[in-house]
């Protein structure tokens, strides 16, 4: 279970982030919505250890994360992906996915010149669990492809891919869905919520299309202007007032009448 | 309908000895809102940028206004009236809000004031962060720049690269509406979308591309009613 | 039989401002010898340039392997730099056994270096003249006195043979400062100088590097009326850049009680060449040595002349001066012996260094007046 | 040219030049600059592992160089009794003073809870250590270096032999680079880079007045070398004339030949088992890792890579692999001159130009770098004015003619910026571009 | 009256001498800046650029010297000046279109530009050597002084002299006026606009209809204006030399790093910080102190905080100070 108890982020006197609290629980599928600047990524950051908040705390399992560094934080199994993908670029796509797993032996110095055959039978295993993860994202033919020549909704799907090359505890994932074909993006989710059955994964998941979080997401908190505005179950949410004057709104207004 | 505005015509090209286009063709005429959808990687944006003149052609041509373009550079097509959104980097993330709407105003210089002023209303929260550095605005506002700096050029034809990508449902419906707003005004919109069903259903003419070429080409409306397309591409 | 001498300066890097006039002394002094016939049954001279580049070892040795291995010269004068002097000693003129000369690498460690007898200069001792300076400033009756130095081995040298000797003599030094040559400003340095005070600020440098540099800056700001200046500071290029307030400004440089270093100046000014420039006597003289200790040995091989650069230099025998050096060999090849004194009355003492007498001279009206020799 | 070949040709190729120098000019030439071309490309090799590996823009790299050479010093030059008596105990109890007060400042940076009291105690802290030091330190200094200023004037070394002090000049450098990047490794590229460059020049400055350690800028002279001889020793040793006379070789020739050959072999025998060390490492998940690192730090970090940590060890390792270069320069050179490393240009920029010329990022093209880039270096000293000469041989004497004739010296640095200029035109990501592996 | 004299003192050898000596790096560093903030790379060549300038409006000043055109009291190289501009800015145009263009067209990482720029100012060194040779030309005239010590003493009767050169007077003036207009250039201008447009992200520049090519050019004619400006403004007050030019570099990118690489202010504010910190670390303050204290609480030494020796370290040591606490200079500059 993770604790988000109240956290602000301020940048400057900006209030990006001004109090927010809830909770995740361990094994859900916690969507988190809002409109945009409402301060989710700004919140993600700061819960996966790329920003200090201004105040407040982050507990995981009883355990205070606070101010963990990123790297930290992925040895504890909390794991995230970026709204604008970060690919390493110059490296081909099966790369970037086989240099996520942690305590590789190979990334010791020593052992790199002392145990090379135990390297080169783990780098295999490694490929072949990396070209798995390929073929699911129905990219496998990427992958000796440089990362920084891929389309944008690729490196999305990259993105995604280095989430499921460990064991995670909890991953954030911030808008795997934008860019995405809609197409691939069910498939995304039918494996978000494979990795959440068989293997235990608890997500907060940031998206903005309503049918990908009202497919997949109990409970979904809804943020604006820094604060939780309303959460629950996804069907509740979109009857709420607020929440479809802050966010949802009420549908295309000129293209039934005007356009035919 | 007019006669086309903008056609590329049998676009075949690629980056370096790969290649990314197989002779694809998209054509749309004055006021016309045309959707570009299809996988990842299909080469949308490709095509997008062989119009816009930042990828050389191995053959085919691009037409504007019934003039062969093919050769011309980038900045030589803002002139002829062309504007570009592109789907990532497509904002002075070190400038302010207000710098990046004028640099969109850069070719025309006047009239600043009004245009800017449309923009604001359309998207009222830039006008919050006028002097924020766009650098410093979340995901979505910085879509709502990036659009918001395309349309200060005032242009003939408006190119966007999945403009509603990571924006919320809310301002997405407000883009589409004010789309067609400006497609009423006159000018021709050309958009790649992932959002392909609100966008499907403003255009006038859609293409899927599969592959560097053009897989189906009809009316946004009877694409999304094909099955076959909505379960392949629209994500049933 | 064609001899070919190396000059083996730094043309490029931080002296490169100075040495182009010493190159060009040096090869007057080989035209001289070439153009009179009078070497070794009518041998010619031919100098031969390379870059020691004053700071580059790795450059300073292979510019010296290629004059000793592919051009095959017969002896080098050079290098100019001390470290550069003796890394090329080490590395190709011992294990060649070639004969170095150096009109300018003053530091004192290279003279406990092992040489094999090949290493010689004609620059001054530094231990000599701090002494000199010191006997200087106390006849002008200057007893406390501000020194900034050129932090290099010169600098450094010439700083530690001047500060006890001139301490001995009942003098005080308010405040002795190392400047780095070749930098953009010395105000800073001028500031402390300045502020801790002194009768006179004595300028141990050279007359286009650093040294220039702190005399402007306390002339400019008005921090001291007077300066010493070492040998390395001499130059019309000094007077010219700085102007009225050098006047009574005074200043030591070698040279011989006679005309040598006035005749010097004048084949100089004739050849076009500034023989005021730093360490061009001494360049000259060292050209000259080399070829007179050539003809003395009968050979011009560096082994057999190597045992007679002592003998020429320091005589007993005629004295040799600038402008001379055809007669000097007529001497020699007449088994005379003779003393070259040169442009810089070169005596030659212990492993081969300069210890020659001084000139002393204070500016006035524009020029050097020589006020006595020591 | 496949990618497999282009080295071999390229290394074919310079191999070649290398050879038509030994031919035209001098073989003993030819061995000088391939030895100091090896020395460069070790730093050029630990100047890659920093930049190449993991973007870390070193420029101070002058600085890491003379620290080598000091090892060299301290390590291997004959005792001087009588300066470590005058004081040399002293100036250690002084410096351990020194670092007990920086100690004691940063912990207080640290652990203090209100900003006042930090200032207050680190401002009494710095003053009071200050006072300290120089108290403990000013006398003991002069002592040392009063002792016999004109050949000494510092603590000497510890006369053993020369190769320990690779490994002590690789500890030098790496404790420095340790220390530097405690301090600067947060910084971002081209405040990094003026950042090390500003520290480069600060170690340079304290080898130049720091007499009492390694006699400033009075330079050491007369290094030792062993295990390489002496030529004047092998010149008068009866086995060496013999094989010489056997060999038809004048025995001066033969000596300096010898000589230069041990150089080079110990050079290249260093450099080889660098090479294969950084390779070995560059081409597992480590080198990997480092690239990943270097393409995107957040990404990195997020992937559960310590960066800093990371960085911290490459950083490290390359100062060191520095640090060995300026040992072997030391030692072939037979001098320690902290003033004449005073020169980025020489000892930083060049060595960048190797690596980047080389093909940044790949180990073998740091290696062919500095063997094109010093021959270059060196021979552009002696073609330029010959050039010139030629050039110029149909124009009439004159001013215009001397003038040319006495610039051509200059033609160095401009050949070799043309050389990379040219190179990276045709050749952007350099000779030997980086391996991309799958 | 002792504390006019500690005064004059303090002004003498430190404030003015520091004022001088930073606005001539705050020049330099304009440059310097200027080049990082719009074509994204540290220029390595912008010492010899200097160097370059000023030996053409030296040898102008030399022409016109022999013409017996002079300026009266300000320096005849101010009237060669912009000849001096004219051709550095060919030079800068030229080395653009041959070097720097090609790895702009490419978009080579900052990184390579940065080493071709090394290979520039390698040849560019050799180039102002070739023109000019190695020797260190004085190209100053007209008045020398404002003031000078001796003036100032004879006028207040103060025992300290207080010395004003004209060149600092022009010096500092320039520099606070470039600054100005700079910063007015680049925020209020459409070529201003675009070329830090340009700066931030070519393409899209391009898709606003900003012609790369004019901005480019637009920039390196401002910079070579400034380089020529510091050069010969540095050259007057001191002398000229190449060498020192090139040394010069170090000091100028310090300047400009900490102040924050890409911003104008930071130039100025760098240029002002490394040359105050050298001064007056290493001034010597007893001179001060023996107007202002009674005899027997005078320091015994000459009460330096740091002694000469480490003058260079010093302004290293602040830099990196400064940058251990504002990662990206004093005034928030860039980073790419
Ligand atoms: N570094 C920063 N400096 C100043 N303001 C910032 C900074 N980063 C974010 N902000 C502001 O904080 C607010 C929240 O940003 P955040 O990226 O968290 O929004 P978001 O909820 O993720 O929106 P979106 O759905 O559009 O991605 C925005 O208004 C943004 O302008
Ligand atoms: N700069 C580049 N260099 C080399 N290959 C590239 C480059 N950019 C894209 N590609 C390749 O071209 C193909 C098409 O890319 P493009 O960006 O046009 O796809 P897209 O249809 O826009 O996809 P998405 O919906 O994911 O944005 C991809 O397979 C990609 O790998
Ligand atoms: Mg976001
Ligand atoms: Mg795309």
């Amino acid at each position: 279970m993770i604790v988000v108890e109240d956290i602000r982020k301020h940048f400057g006197a900006f209030h990006a982030v001004d109090g927010a609290s809830f909770k995740i629980a361990t094994g859900s599928i916690t969507g988190l919505i809002g409109p945009n600047g409402a301060g989710k990524t700004t919140l993600f950051n700061v819960v996966a250890g790329h920003l200090k908040p201004t105040s407040g705390r982050v507990i995981m399992d009883g355990e205070d994360i606070t101010g963990l560094s990123p790297h930290e934080l992925f040895h504890k199994g909390l794991l995230r992906t970026f709204q604008l993908a970060h690919e390493f670029g110059s490296m081909s796509v099966r790369e970037n996915l086989m240099m996520v797993p942690s305590g590789q032996i190979g990334e010791s110095l020593w052992s790199t010149w002392t145990r090379r055959r135990e390297i080169a039978a783990n780098e295999h295993a490694l490929a072949e669990k990396a070209d798995k993860v390929l073929d699911f994202l129905t990219i496998s033919h990427l992958a000796q492809e440089k990362a920084s020549d891929i389309s944008g909704g690729q490196k999305k799907l990259l993105e995604l891919g280095r989430t499921m090359m460990v064991d995670a505890k909890v991953v954030f994932l911030d808008e795997v869905g934008a860019g995405v074909n809609r197409t691939l993006l069910n498939t995304i989710g039918d494996a978000i919520v494979r990795l959440n059955k068989t293997r235990g994964y608890t997500f907060c998941v940031i998206e903005h299309d309503m049918d990908f979080i009202a497919r997949l997401c109990d409970p979904v908190i809804v943020m604006a202007e820094g604060k939780v505005l309303a959460q629950g179950p996804a069907d509740h949410i979109m009857d709420n007032e607020a929440v479809i004057e802050a966010y949802l709104g009420t549908g295309l207004k000129n293209a039934k009448g005007a356009r035919q | 309908m007019t006669a086309p505005l903008l056609v590329g015509d049998q676009m075949t090209g690629g980056y370096g000895h790969t290649t990314i286009l197989n002779g694809c063709s998209i054509a749309l005429a004055q006021g016309e809102i045309a959707v570009i959808v299809g996988p990842n990687g299909a080469g949308k944006s490709t095509a997008m940028k062989a119009l816009f003149g930042m990828l050389t052609l191995r053959s085919g041509s691009v037409h504007f206004e019934g003039e062969d373009i093919t050769s011309l550079s980038p900045e030589e097509r803002v002139s002829c009236g062309m504007a570009f959104v592109p789907q990532t980097q497509n904002i002075f993330t070190t400038m302010s809000v207000e710098e990046n709407l004028e640099m969109g105003a850069y070719r025309r210089r006047e009239g600043l004031g009004e245009t800017m002023s449309q923009i604001f209303s359309l998207f009222p929260v830039l006008k919050e962060k006028r002097s924020q550095k766009a650098g410093e605005l979340s995901g979505g506002q910085r879509q709502q720049v990036a659009v918001g700096r395309a349309l200060m050029t005032r242009p003939k034809l408006l190119m966007l690269d999945e403009p509603t990508a990571g924006v919320s449902p809310i301002v997405m419906d407000e883009l589409f509406d004010r789309i067609i707003e400006v497609a009423r005004s006159g000018i021709s919109i050309l958009m790649v979308e992932q959002n392909a069903r609100q966008a499907l259903m403003i255009a006038d003419k859609a293409y899927v591309l599969v592959q560097g070429a053009n897989r189906y080409t009809d009316t946004g409306q009877a694409l999304l009613a094909d099955p076959e397309v909505r379960k392949t591409f629209l994500g049933g | 039989e064609d001899i070919k001498l190396g000059i083996l300066f730094g043309f490029t890097g931080p002296l490169e401002s100075i040495t182009p006039p010493m190159a060009r002394s040096a090869e007057m002094a080989i035209k001289e010898v070439s153009d009179s016939g009078a070497l070794l049954d009518g041998s010619t001279v031919t100098p031969v340039r390379a870059d020691s580049t004053c700071g580059d070892a790795a450059a300073a040795t292979a510019a010296a392997q290629r004059l000793v291995t592919a051009d095959h010269v017969n002896a080098i004068i050079g290098a100019d730099c001390s470290g550069a002097s003796a890394a090329v000693l080490q590395a190709v003129a011992r294990p060649n056994g070639i004969v170095m000369v150096s009109p300018s690498a003053t530091s004192p460690a290279l003279s406990t270096a092992p040489d094999d007898g090949l290493f010689f200069r004609t620059a001054p001792s530094d231990a000599r003249q701090g002494v000199v300076m010191a006997d200087v400033l106390m006849k002008a009756g200057l007893k406390s006195v501000a020194v900034s130095y050129s932090n290099s081995d010169y600098g450094k040298g010439l700083d530690e043979a001047f500060e006890p000797a001139f301490k001995a003599a009942g003098g005080t030094i308010t405040i002795s400062a190392p400047h780095e040559d070749g930098k953009a400003d010395y105000s800073a340095d001028v500031g402390a100088l300045a502020s801790a005070g002194g009768d006179a600020l004595v300028v141990i440098g050279y007359v286009d590097q650093g040294g220039k540099g702190i005399i402007q800056a306390a002339t400019d700001s008005g921090a001291f009326s007077k300066f010493i200046l070492s040998d390395g500071m001499y130059g019309n290029s000094l007077i010219k850049a700085i102007g009225a307030p050098l006047e009574g400004s005074i200043g030591i440089i070698p040279g011989a009680e006679g005309e040598g270093h006035t005749k010097f100046l004048t084949m100089a000014k004739a050849a076009g060449v500034d023989g005021t420039s730093s360490y061009t006597g001494e360049s000259y003289d060292a050209a000259a040595l080399i070829m007179l200790a050539m003809e003395a040995a009968k050979s011009s091989k560096s082994a057999d002349f190597k045992g007679k650069i002592m003998q020429v230099a320091n005589g007993p025998g005629e004295k040799i001066l600038p402008g001379e050096l055809a007669k000097g060999l007529k001497l020699l090849s007449e088994g005379k012996p003779i003393d070259y004194e040169g442009a810089t009355a070169v005596k030659l003492i212990g492993p081969g260094e300069a210890s020659g007498s001084y000139r002393i001279y204070t500016i006035k009206g524009g020029t050097q007046v020589t006020d006595y020799y020591e | 040219m496949t990618r497999l070949n282009r080295p071999l040709i390229y290394f074919a190729v310079i191999g070649l030049l290398y050879l038509s120098i030994g031919i035209l000019q001098s073989w003993m030439l030819a061995l000088t600059v391939l030895n100091d071309a090896l020395i460069a490309a070790v730093m050029a090799l630990g100047v890659n592992m920093m930049w190449g590996y993991a973007g870390l823009f070193n420029i101070g790299i002058s600085g890491f160089f003379a620290l080598g050479g000091l090892a060299v010093v301290l390590v291997s030059n004959s005792a001087n009794l009588e300066a470590w008596n005058a004081g040399t105990p002293r100036i250690l109890l002084s410096l351990l003073c020194g670092g007990a007060f920086v100690f004691g400042g940063v912990a207080a940076y640290r652990k203090l809870p209100s900003a006042w009291l930090r200032v207050v105690v680190i401002l009494l802290l710095t003053g009071l250590g200050w006072a300290t030091f120089e108290y403990v330190y000013t006398p003991a200094v002069e002592a040392v270096e009063a002792v016999n200023p004109a050949s000494a004037g510092n603590i000497g070394g510890m006369g053993l032999p020369v190769p320990l002090a690779w490994f002590v000049g690789a500890g030098f450098a790496a404790f420095a680079a340790w220390v530097v990047a405690k301090i600067a490794l947060g910084l971002r590229s081209d405040y990094l880079a003026i950042a090390t460059l500003g520290i480069g020049q600060i170690i340079i400055s304290v080898m130049k007045n720091e007499i009492w350690l390694d006699r400033g800028v009075k330079d050491v002279y007369d290094l030792h070398r062993w295990p390489v001889p002496k030529e004047v020793n092998l010149q008068n040793a009866d086995w060496f004339i013999a094989a010489a006379h056997s060999m038809g070789i004048d025995v001066r020739t033969a000596s300096a030949l010898f000589v230069g050959i041990c150089f080079a072999l110990i050079s290249a025998t260093v450099l080889v088992f660098l090479l294969t060390l950084a390779e070995t490492s560059l081409n597992s998940p480590w080198g990997r890792m480092m690239r990943a690192i270097r393409d995107n730090e957040v990404a990195a970090e997020a992937m559960g890579k310590d960066v800093k940590k990371r960085h911290l060890q490459i950083f490290v390792l390359g100062s060191a692999v520095v640090g060995i270069g300026g040992a072997l320069y030391a030692v072939f050179h037979g001098i320690f001159s902290p003033h004449s490393y005073d020169d980025p240009l020489r000892y930083t920029f060049l060595i960048w130009a190797m690596v980047i010329l080389g093909g940044s990022g790949n180990n073998f093209g740091s290696t062919l770098g500095a063997l094109v880039v010093m021959l270059i270096w060196i021979q552009a000293e002696s073609l330029g004015p010959a050039l010139m000469h030629l050039i110029t041989a149909h124009l009439s004497d004159g001013p215009l003619k001397s003038q040319l004739i006495n610039s051509a010296v200059q033609i160095r640095l401009p050949l070799v910026g043309i050389v990379l200029i040219a190179v990276l035109r045709f050749s952007p990501r350099g000779l030997l571009p980086e391996r991309s592996r799958n | 009256m002792e504390i006019l004299n500690a005064a004059v003192a303090l002004l003498n050898y430190v404030i003015i001498p520091a004022t001088s000596y930073a606005a001539q790096l705050s020049l330099g560093a304009l440059g310097v800046t200027l080049v990082y903030g719009i074509l994204r790379f540290s220029n390595f060549a912008h010492g010899d650029t200097m160097a370059f300038g000023t030996a053409i409006t030296i040898l102008f000043t030399w022409l016109l010297q022999s013409f017996g055109m002079t300026a009266g009291p300000l320096p005849t190289a101010l009237i060669a000046l912009p000849i001096g501009i004219a051709a550095t800015s060919a030079l800068l145009l030229l080395t653009d279109r041959a070097v720097y263009r090609f790895h702009r067209k490419t978009k080579a990482p900052p990184v390579r530009l940065v080493i071709v720029s090394m290979g520039v100012m390698f040849v560019m060194n050799g180039l102002t050597r070739f023109i000019i040779g190695v020797k260190e030309r004085n190209f100053a005239d007209g008045d020398r002084f404002i003031i000078n010590a001796a003036q100032f003493r004879h006028l207040t009767g103060l025992h300290e002299g207080l010395a004003i050169r004209s060149t600092t007077a022009i010096t500092v003036v320039v520099a606070i006026v470039v600054v100005g207009l700079l910063f007015w250039f680049l925020n209020n201008t459409w070529t201003g606009k675009a070329m830090r447009a340009f700066s931030d992200n070519e393409d899209l520049s391009l898709l606003s209809g900003v012609n790369p090519e004019y901005v480019v050019k637009v920039t390196w004619l401002i910079v070579a204006a400034l380089a020529t400006i510091a050069g010969v403004l540095y050259g007057l007050d001191k002398a000229f030399k190449p060498f020192t030019y090139f040394q010069m570099l170090l000091p100028i990118f310090a300047a400009s790093v900490v102040g924050g690489l890409g911003n104008p202010l930071g130039a100025i504010g760098g240029g002002i910080v490394i040359a105050f910190s050298e001064v007056s670390l290493t001034y010597a303050w007893r001179k001060v102190f023996s107007y202002l204290l009674p005899e027997q609480f005078l320091p015994h030494g000459i009460a330096q905080l740091v002694s000469i020796d480490y003058k260079y370290a010093i302004s290293f040591i602040i830099l990196v100070v400064v940058l251990l606490f504002k990662p990206t200079g004093l005034f928030s500059g860039r980073s790419l």
